[in-house]
Protein backbone atom coordinates (compact mmCIF):
# COMPACT_ATOMS: atom_id res chain seq x y z
CA UNK A 1 0.00 0.00 0.00
CA UNK A 2 1.24 3.27 -0.94
CA UNK A 3 2.08 6.05 1.43
CA UNK A 4 -0.66 8.01 -0.55
CA UNK A 5 -3.43 4.83 -0.09
CA UNK A 6 -2.48 5.07 3.36
CA UNK A 7 -3.25 8.49 4.42
CA UNK A 8 -6.09 8.11 2.23
CA UNK A 9 -7.53 5.30 4.46
CA UNK A 10 -6.50 6.76 7.54
CA UNK A 11 -8.49 9.56 6.73
CA UNK A 12 -11.52 7.94 5.31
CA UNK A 13 -11.56 5.97 8.81
CA UNK A 14 -11.43 9.39 10.99
CA UNK A 15 -14.27 10.98 9.31
CA UNK A 16 -16.36 7.27 9.80
CA UNK A 17 -15.48 6.73 13.62
CA UNK A 18 -16.40 10.41 14.17
CA UNK A 19 -19.68 10.75 12.85
CA UNK A 20 -18.14 13.11 9.91
CA UNK A 21 -18.64 11.49 6.97
CA UNK A 22 -21.86 10.77 7.59
CA UNK A 23 -22.72 14.56 8.78
CA UNK A 24 -21.27 15.15 5.53
CA UNK A 25 -23.53 13.38 3.70
CA UNK A 26 -26.44 14.94 5.67
CA UNK A 27 -24.88 18.33 4.54
CA UNK A 28 -24.63 17.46 1.14
CA UNK A 29 -28.09 16.39 0.34
CA UNK A 30 -29.75 19.52 2.66
CA UNK A 31 -27.40 21.34 0.49
CA UNK A 32 -28.46 19.34 -2.90
CA UNK A 33 -32.29 20.71 -1.68
CA UNK A 34 -31.43 23.86 -1.38
CA UNK A 35 -29.91 24.43 -4.84
CA UNK A 36 -32.54 23.22 -6.63
CA UNK A 37 -30.47 19.57 -7.84
CA UNK A 38 -33.15 17.09 -6.57
CA UNK A 39 -36.15 19.15 -8.41
CA UNK A 40 -33.97 19.68 -11.52
CA UNK A 41 -33.31 15.81 -11.27
CA UNK A 42 -36.80 14.83 -10.64
CA UNK A 43 -37.71 16.86 -13.66
CA UNK A 44 -35.17 15.27 -15.04
CA UNK A 45 -36.90 11.42 -14.42
CA UNK A 46 -39.94 12.42 -15.19
CA UNK A 47 -38.84 13.56 -18.55
CA UNK A 48 -36.77 10.15 -18.98
CA UNK A 49 -40.01 8.31 -18.43
CA UNK A 50 -42.44 10.35 -20.94
CA UNK A 51 -39.69 9.99 -23.52
CA UNK A 52 -39.21 6.23 -22.85
CA UNK A 53 -42.51 5.40 -21.35
CA UNK A 54 -43.61 3.74 -18.31
CA UNK A 55 -44.33 0.75 -19.43
CA UNK A 56 -39.97 0.85 -21.08
CA UNK A 57 -38.32 2.07 -17.83
CA UNK A 58 -36.90 0.36 -14.61
CA UNK A 59 -35.67 1.65 -11.85
CA UNK A 60 -32.09 0.83 -12.92
CA UNK A 61 -32.49 2.86 -16.62
CA UNK A 62 -33.69 5.65 -14.85
CA UNK A 63 -30.23 5.78 -12.55
CA UNK A 64 -28.53 5.14 -15.84
CA UNK A 65 -30.10 7.49 -17.71
CA UNK A 66 -30.09 10.85 -14.88
CA UNK A 67 -26.65 10.12 -13.24
CA UNK A 68 -23.60 11.99 -15.67
CA UNK A 69 -26.09 15.03 -16.34
CA UNK A 70 -27.14 14.66 -12.08
CA UNK A 71 -23.22 14.74 -11.16
CA UNK A 72 -22.75 17.29 -13.79
CA UNK A 73 -25.64 19.57 -11.86
CA UNK A 74 -23.62 19.29 -8.69
CA UNK A 75 -22.74 23.07 -7.97
CA UNK A 76 -19.36 23.59 -7.50
CA UNK A 77 -19.82 25.87 -4.48
CA UNK A 78 -21.48 23.32 -2.71
CA UNK A 79 -18.76 20.38 -3.65
CA UNK A 80 -15.79 23.24 -2.68
CA UNK A 81 -18.03 23.96 0.71
CA UNK A 82 -17.98 20.24 1.53
CA UNK A 83 -13.81 20.18 0.92
CA UNK A 84 -13.66 23.37 2.77
CA UNK A 85 -15.21 21.06 5.57
CA UNK A 86 -13.71 18.29 4.95
CA UNK A 87 -10.53 20.14 5.38
CA UNK A 88 -11.26 21.94 8.47
CA UNK A 89 -12.26 18.64 10.05
CA UNK A 90 -8.46 17.35 9.58
CA UNK A 91 -7.05 20.32 10.74
CA UNK A 92 -8.76 19.80 13.87
CA UNK A 93 -7.84 16.59 14.54
CA UNK A 94 -4.93 15.75 12.91
CA UNK A 95 -1.94 14.21 14.89
CA UNK B 1 65.37 28.45 15.25
CA UNK B 2 63.02 31.15 14.88
CA UNK B 3 62.41 30.36 11.38
CA UNK B 4 61.82 26.57 12.62
CA UNK B 5 59.41 28.44 14.99
CA UNK B 6 57.60 30.14 12.60
CA UNK B 7 57.11 27.25 10.50
CA UNK B 8 55.64 24.76 13.41
CA UNK B 9 53.41 27.67 14.23
CA UNK B 10 52.04 28.16 11.02
CA UNK B 11 51.57 24.66 10.68
CA UNK B 12 49.70 24.26 13.54
CA UNK B 13 47.62 27.15 12.65
CA UNK B 14 46.69 26.43 9.36
CA UNK B 15 45.01 22.68 10.84
CA UNK B 16 43.38 24.65 13.73
CA UNK B 17 42.46 27.32 11.04
CA UNK B 18 41.13 24.29 8.56
CA UNK B 19 39.26 22.28 11.28
CA UNK B 20 37.42 25.79 12.42
CA UNK B 21 36.27 26.81 9.40
CA UNK B 22 35.59 23.10 8.58
CA UNK B 23 33.13 23.13 11.83
CA UNK B 24 31.44 26.62 10.85
CA UNK B 25 30.41 25.58 7.04
CA UNK B 26 29.25 21.83 8.04
CA UNK B 27 27.53 22.78 10.84
CA UNK B 28 25.27 25.48 8.70
CA UNK B 29 25.43 23.55 5.82
CA UNK B 30 24.07 19.94 7.77
CA UNK B 31 21.34 23.01 9.61
CA UNK B 32 20.20 24.78 6.26
CA UNK B 33 19.53 21.28 5.10
CA UNK B 34 17.95 19.53 7.78
CA UNK B 35 15.84 23.00 7.31
CA UNK B 36 14.93 22.79 4.35
CA UNK B 37 14.36 19.00 4.09
CA UNK B 38 11.82 19.28 6.91
CA UNK B 39 10.22 22.05 4.82
CA UNK B 40 9.82 19.85 2.27
CA UNK B 41 8.61 16.76 3.48
CA UNK B 42 6.03 19.28 5.53
CA UNK B 43 4.97 20.60 2.00
CA UNK B 44 4.74 16.98 1.12
CA UNK B 45 2.54 15.69 3.39
CA UNK B 46 -0.01 19.36 3.31
CA UNK B 47 -0.29 18.18 -0.39
CA UNK B 48 -1.07 14.38 0.08
CA UNK B 49 -3.70 15.92 2.43
CA UNK B 50 -5.24 18.14 -0.10
CA UNK B 51 -5.49 15.56 -2.56
CA UNK B 52 -6.90 12.68 -0.21
CA UNK B 53 -9.34 15.08 0.89
CA UNK B 54 -10.48 16.25 -2.51
CA UNK B 55 -10.45 12.31 -3.41
CA UNK B 56 -12.57 11.88 -0.13
CA UNK B 57 -14.86 14.97 -0.92
CA UNK B 58 -15.48 12.98 -4.74
CA UNK B 59 -16.23 10.38 -2.96
CA UNK B 60 -18.80 11.57 -0.64
CA UNK B 61 -20.12 13.28 -3.85
CA UNK B 62 -20.51 10.46 -5.56
CA UNK B 63 -21.38 8.04 -3.03
CA UNK B 64 -24.41 10.51 -2.00
CA UNK B 65 -25.50 10.96 -5.37
CA UNK B 66 -26.22 7.96 -5.95
CA UNK B 67 -28.16 6.96 -3.15
CA UNK B 68 -30.38 10.51 -3.89
CA UNK B 69 -30.35 8.99 -7.62
CA UNK B 70 -31.47 5.51 -6.30
CA UNK B 71 -34.01 6.60 -4.09
CA UNK B 72 -35.66 9.02 -6.21
CA UNK B 73 -35.69 7.13 -9.52
CA UNK B 74 -37.74 4.33 -7.11
CA UNK B 75 -39.81 7.03 -5.62
CA UNK B 76 -40.82 8.68 -9.23
CA UNK B 77 -41.36 5.31 -10.53
CA UNK B 78 -43.93 3.99 -7.87
CA UNK B 79 -45.84 7.28 -8.08
CA UNK B 80 -46.18 7.31 -11.94
CA UNK B 81 -47.34 3.53 -11.83
CA UNK B 82 -49.67 4.23 -9.24
CA UNK B 83 -51.11 7.18 -10.90
CA UNK B 84 -51.63 5.19 -14.18
CA UNK B 85 -53.06 2.43 -12.43
CA UNK B 86 -55.40 4.63 -10.53
CA UNK B 87 -56.28 5.98 -13.90
CA UNK B 88 -57.32 2.96 -15.20
CA UNK B 89 -59.36 1.71 -12.64
CA UNK C 1 49.81 38.97 24.99
CA UNK C 2 52.85 36.26 23.62
CA UNK C 3 54.47 36.71 20.51
CA UNK C 4 52.04 33.69 19.20
CA UNK C 5 49.05 35.15 20.17
CA UNK C 6 49.55 38.04 18.76
CA UNK C 7 50.51 36.09 15.52
CA UNK C 8 47.21 34.25 15.87
CA UNK C 9 45.76 37.50 16.09
CA UNK C 10 47.35 39.50 14.01
CA UNK C 11 46.48 36.44 10.99
CA UNK C 12 43.01 36.32 11.87
CA UNK C 13 42.33 40.11 11.59
CA UNK C 14 44.07 39.88 8.01
CA UNK C 15 42.12 36.62 7.10
CA UNK C 16 38.75 38.66 7.90
CA UNK C 17 39.86 41.86 6.12
CA UNK C 18 41.16 40.30 3.52
CA UNK C 19 38.53 38.64 2.72
CA UNK C 20 40.14 35.09 2.52
CA UNK C 21 37.69 33.47 5.30
CA UNK C 22 34.87 34.01 4.03
CA UNK C 23 36.16 32.70 0.74
CA UNK C 24 37.75 29.51 2.39
CA UNK C 25 34.26 28.63 3.72
CA UNK C 26 32.97 29.82 0.14
CA UNK C 27 35.33 27.31 -1.76
CA UNK C 28 34.52 24.26 1.01
CA UNK C 29 30.69 24.98 0.53
CA UNK C 30 31.21 24.61 -3.40
CA UNK C 31 32.98 21.80 -2.88
CA UNK C 32 30.88 19.61 -0.69
CA UNK C 33 28.06 20.37 -3.32
CA UNK C 34 30.66 19.52 -6.28
CA UNK C 35 31.44 16.19 -4.44
CA UNK C 36 28.30 14.87 -3.97
CA UNK C 37 28.73 15.55 0.12
CA UNK C 38 25.38 17.68 0.19
CA UNK C 39 22.92 14.87 -1.79
CA UNK C 40 24.22 12.65 0.27
CA UNK C 41 23.19 14.63 3.58
CA UNK C 42 19.60 15.12 2.19
CA UNK C 43 19.28 11.60 1.45
CA UNK C 44 20.48 11.03 5.18
CA UNK C 45 17.84 13.20 6.44
CA UNK C 46 15.09 11.89 4.26
CA UNK C 47 15.72 8.69 5.44
CA UNK C 48 15.97 9.91 9.32
CA UNK C 49 12.14 11.45 8.21
CA UNK C 50 10.89 8.60 6.76
CA UNK C 51 11.88 6.17 9.42
CA UNK C 52 10.63 8.50 12.78
CA UNK C 53 8.05 10.22 10.68
CA UNK C 54 7.46 14.01 9.63
CA UNK C 55 5.43 14.66 12.74
CA UNK C 56 7.95 12.90 15.02
CA UNK C 57 10.75 14.54 14.22
CA UNK C 58 12.50 18.42 14.81
CA UNK C 59 15.02 20.31 13.21
CA UNK C 60 16.86 19.69 16.36
CA UNK C 61 16.32 15.64 16.02
CA UNK C 62 17.62 15.70 12.76
CA UNK C 63 20.61 17.67 12.96
CA UNK C 64 21.53 15.62 15.78
CA UNK C 65 20.58 12.73 13.44
CA UNK C 66 22.97 13.11 10.20
CA UNK C 67 25.74 14.97 11.79
CA UNK C 68 27.86 12.36 13.12
CA UNK C 69 27.35 10.47 9.33
CA UNK C 70 27.78 14.16 7.87
CA UNK C 71 31.02 14.67 9.36
CA UNK C 72 32.30 11.28 8.27
CA UNK C 73 31.13 11.72 4.87
CA UNK C 74 33.50 14.69 3.76
CA UNK C 75 35.97 13.47 1.23
CA UNK C 76 39.52 14.13 2.35
CA UNK C 77 40.83 15.28 -0.32
CA UNK C 78 38.51 18.18 0.26
CA UNK C 79 39.73 18.75 3.55
CA UNK C 80 43.21 18.85 1.98
CA UNK C 81 42.29 21.03 -0.59
CA UNK C 82 41.42 23.73 2.22
CA UNK C 83 44.16 23.15 4.16
CA UNK C 84 46.60 23.53 1.22
CA UNK C 85 45.04 26.78 0.34
CA UNK C 86 45.40 28.28 3.61
CA UNK C 87 48.77 27.38 4.18
CA UNK C 88 49.22 29.18 1.01
CA UNK C 89 47.71 31.96 2.09
CA UNK C 90 49.90 32.05 5.26
CA UNK C 91 53.50 31.72 3.23
CA UNK C 92 52.31 34.64 1.65
CA UNK C 93 50.85 36.71 3.98
CA UNK C 94 51.78 36.11 7.40
CA UNK C 95 55.62 38.17 7.19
Amino acid sequence: MSKESQMRAAINQKLIEMGERERLKELLRAKLIECGWRDQLKALCKEVIKEKGIENVTVEDLVAGVTPKGRALVPDSVKKELLQRIRAFLAQHST
Amino acid sequence: EEARQKEAFLEQFSGELCAKISDEVLRESIRATAEAEIRLALDEKAACIARCSAEECESIVEETMAEEVAAMAQEILEYELRRIHKFIK
